[in-house]
């Protein structure tokens, strides 16, 4: 897989804003099955800023425009999500520094800062039914891909498609576990048998942005 | 929906210029960080106390702001913890030399919220002290470690720690009793109805005529039990049979208890099952010191109550006889 | 019903008795006429104040009995005037040689109960005054002779009889305040819900989500109008253009300004409509000397509000000010 | 017409009990078109004491009987129909007296005193959509048969049926009346399309008084 620019940054971070705000219902709604239903509402207070205002965010370093995102996030996204968020932004941030491209051991590396920080500001673990169980297999994924021949030559189309689909398959699982955090957790028994908000979540903005990738480096595409 | 509304995103900020435009003066509106707090304070040399959690439980927390409660409160929108910059902000605003008292709900939002506003604002050089409210006993022996919510109790805990700071007691001193007040106040609650958050505008679940939702908690979230719709008394023994046994309450004690309504429950029936509560803890040698009906916490429109239950000796009595004045006040 | 219930025909007195239990033996209740009254009055140096009309009115009138206020209450069952024997039992009950005051919401049910009451206890030689409180300036120009009704002026009316009365006004004093409240207070009233009478079970009529129903009574009896749900912000402007020239209340006045919740609407929506309300007033020049934002006199869980004002001069700014303590306090 | 008796007094009073007892919500639900809904309720409230305890009320003359049962609906009953029809049954049995048997001309005499005190209390005229809507236009259907000769000898039964069916038919007559009194009046025009409660419940009581009337006297009948 080749260098990401810092176009693919934007376009990364554009496509995850608009797909929370588009998606805003949606992701409450499954809050509110067995939580209180705030959650896509709370993400889109902040994302909306950052939809609104990237281009004026200091880019002159992706652990710049990072970390400015989870301050926005922070200053502006309530309940769990916003400290849960802030702080991935935040961290993802610190590990790219002030680099302007990324290889992709350093998104792999800022992925799992992302991981270690929601883990440490939220005390969750894996199988906890958070958004930890769609990112963390997702995130296996992709970096099991880079060592694939296979997947060589197609600036990383079909690895972020596969992550994707991980996170996808992932958050459907999360169905069938026990609500261990968040406001989920105090229904018990009662929140088997639904998908967990925000793994869900990770599901659809993967998804997105796989399609955005494929739009600009897949087969046919202008670029 | 039946609410009375302009734009629902602007909901909470609309009804907290409300309140500072009822205080008369003495409370004030910084719409840039949704705070409400009182005009006087700080004061080098009293404690401040400040709250902030999810809109939608009012008068908690917004409209309990005034002398001998809280001195700010940085609510969040409808049902979602407050962002960490607000929190931060109110902390800067309400900072004493003597310290700033956060009273903090335990749910993973409000405590990831405060504690990270903790440590920033620590790191700044200012005094903090931190009192995590715990007091709904529907959610007991649980596997999922962020334990008890904190529900209706919360009242007593800011009434007690603002008697405290009133009488000029340090940060420590408002921790203690803050601290005394969790460890002897249980609470449980039941829903009738849903509610609808406005920037969603249908319920958040279904509540079907007949049925009712046993430890509901105060954000919509489902209980952990739907049952069959039960008489007064039998609720009020539900309840009851909950709490009295986890401190465990005992013959002898006395208490301050609350019938709290949920937000659409009219006062009549909160009233009705005070006595029958008054009367079933009088069976069991448990004598009520004073008592309190009416909406202290609530989740919007709900329909449903919370009991709690607070153990006084003769220090919390004092504190909680002590005068305060707040906005949700009726003359 | 999502109602706390055990007998439906029991909700008034089991409702009742919560009440004199929650008073820690400041309030007494009979329950042979449904009284609710103070344990230390009457007193043979102070004129005593009573009241008694429908009940599903809560706080009104029944929780507001109380140093201050009211000194007893007889309520009816659910929207039904007291029968005239409870009103006679209470004016006997609490007859001083210095007279009884009765305050009375102007109810044909009402006002025959209790006129046939004052007729039968000045014939047994009781000093009787009676004031007729008709603040709704939703029944307007009407060919029906009863005239307005009483609603939740009925609160101001109550305050400042009874500081006049702790004062140690006359009788005649008592009226004379009364009387001035009563010419300077208009209240209208909007609902977005029906309610349900415990004894019927189902609510008293339907109001589709995305309706209102304009000029709305307190006792689920339809209003003037139905129209179509607007936003807080017409509402507001409709509520006030009722009310505002009907006094007329001119630039230049001062006004005590209440939101009254009618039993179902969270006071989080009541803080929005009030402040609307203040900002529209203060436009037209009339300031705010006092705010009132909850629940006075309901009806049931409807959803809805009213907004009510009062203009003020000195003397009734310190009659509103003055101290008063009933059961439907918050600490 | 015959002289009544006081064992027809105790039957038109029992029926009258019986019947407010078991058509009270009937009565309610038709007051809630309009009005609040407690119409039948709060009978009932004073009804059933008198329908459980008549037997132990004085009967020494039609007088007493009255005035105690008024006595008990002041006491028992609210809203306007407390007063109402409490004054009804006061005015009534000082119009009885001390009589222990009733010539038609003092059943006359009793409902046009219960009347005059229904308006004096209530302060309604006719047409203002009341129970004396219904009550009147049967009390003059009541004093034209005494002296109807078609109608002699079958001991009232077909006049006192002829009165509740001229009830019955105010009753419904009021449904295009304005209300002007009671709760009903607040609605205005709206009142205009829905028969008035007690216009109506006095229709019902009649019938219930006229069946009984006729079981006890018509062709066919035990006595
Ligand atoms: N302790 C936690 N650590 C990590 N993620 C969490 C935690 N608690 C909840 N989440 C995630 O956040 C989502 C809910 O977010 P949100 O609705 O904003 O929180 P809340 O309403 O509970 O404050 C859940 O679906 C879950 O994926
Ligand atoms: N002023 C009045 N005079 C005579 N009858 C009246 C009057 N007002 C109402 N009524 C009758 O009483 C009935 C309603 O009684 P009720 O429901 O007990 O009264 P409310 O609820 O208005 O106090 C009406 O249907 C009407 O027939
Ligand atoms: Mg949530
Ligand atoms: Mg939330
Ligand atoms: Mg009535
Ligand atoms: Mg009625």
């Amino acid at each position: 897989m080749a260098q990401a620019s810092f176009d693919d940054v934007d376009l990364v971070i554009k496509t995850m804003a608009t797909t929370i705000v588009d998606n805003a219902e949606y992701f409450a709604h499954l809050d509110s099955i067995v939580g209180d239903g705030d959650f896509g509402y709370s993400l889109r207070n902040g994302f909306e800023v950052v939809a609104a205002d990237y281009d004026t965010f200091d880019r002159s370093s992706v652990g710049a425009v990072l970390k400015k995102i989870g301050i926005v996030i922070s200053g502006k996204v309530g309940g769990v999500s916003g400290p849960i968020w802030g702080t991935a932004f935040l961290r993802a941030g610190a590990a790219a520094g002030d680099r302007t491209e990324l290889a992709p051991e350093d998104v792999i590396a800022m992925l799992r800062a992302a991981i270690t920080g929601i883990m440490a500001r939220g005390g969750a673990s894996l199988g906890e039914k958070t958004l930890l169980d769609a990112l963390v297999p997702a995130t296996d994924s992709l970096e099991a891909a880079i060592g694939d021949p296979a997947l060589k030559g197609d600036h990383g189309v079909a690895a972020v498609q596969r992550a994707a689909d991980v996170a996808v398959k992932a958050a459907e699982e999360t169905k069938s576990m026990l609500a261990m955090r968040g406001r989920a957790a105090y229904t018990g028994e009662r929140s088997i048998g639904s998908v967990d908000a925000g793994a869900t979540a990770v599901g659809v903005i993967l998804q997105a942005i796989a399609s955005a990738w494929r739009e600009k480096y897949g087969e046919g595409a202008s670029a | 929906m039946r609410k009375f509304l302009n734009d629902p995103k602007k909901f909470v900020p609309e009804f907290l210029e409300g309140i500072a435009l009822a205080s008369g003066g003495s409370l004030k509106y910084e719409p840039k960080y949704n705070l409400i707090y009182r005009a006087d304070m700080p004061k080098a040399d009293r404690v401040s106390i400040i709250q902030g959690s999810g809109s939608g439980h009012e008068p908690a927390h917004t409209m309990i702001v005034g002398p001998g409660m809280l001195d700010a409160a940085c609510p969040g929108d409808v049902f979602a913890g407050p962002p960490v910059e607000f929190v931060t902000e109110t902390s800067k605003l309400m900072d004493t030399p003597r310290g700033v008292l956060y009273i903090v709900n335990n749910y993973t939002g409000d405590r990831t919220a405060w504690e990270m506003a903790k440590e920033l604002c620590e790191a700044e050089g200012q005094k903090i002290g931190y009192l995590l409210v715990n007091d709904d006993v529907a959610v007991k022996d649980s596997t999922w470690t962020i334990g008890r919510r904190g529900v209706a109790g919360n009242f007593f805990v800011i009434k007690a720690a603002g008697a405290m700071a009133d009488k000029g007691g340090s940060l420590e001193e408002c921790v203690r009793v803050g601290e005394k007040v969790i460890a002897n106040v249980r609470t449980m609650g039941i829903a009738l109805s849903s509610c609808t958050p406005p920037v969603r505008g249908t319920p958040l679940f279904e509540i079907a005529d007949g049925e009712m939702e046993i430890g509901i908690g105060i954000h919509g979230e489902p209980g952990r039990q739907r049952a069959r719709m039960g008489t007064a008394d039998e609720i009020v023994d539900l309840l009851l049979n909950a709490i009295v046994p986890d401190l465990p309450f005992k013959s002898g004690d006395e208490v301050a208890l609350m019938v709290n309504g949920l937000g659409g429950t009219p006062i009549s029936e909160l009233y009705l099952l005070y006595g029958i509560a008054h009367k079933w803890l009088a069976a069991k040698g448990i004598s009520v010191f004073r008592s309190y009906v009416g909406e202290y916490c609530t989740s919007l429109e709900m329909a449903g109550a919370h009991i709690s239950l607070l153990k006084v000796d003769a220090e919390i009595k004092e504190l909680l006889m002590a005068p305060a004045e707040i906005a949700y006040r009726v003359f």
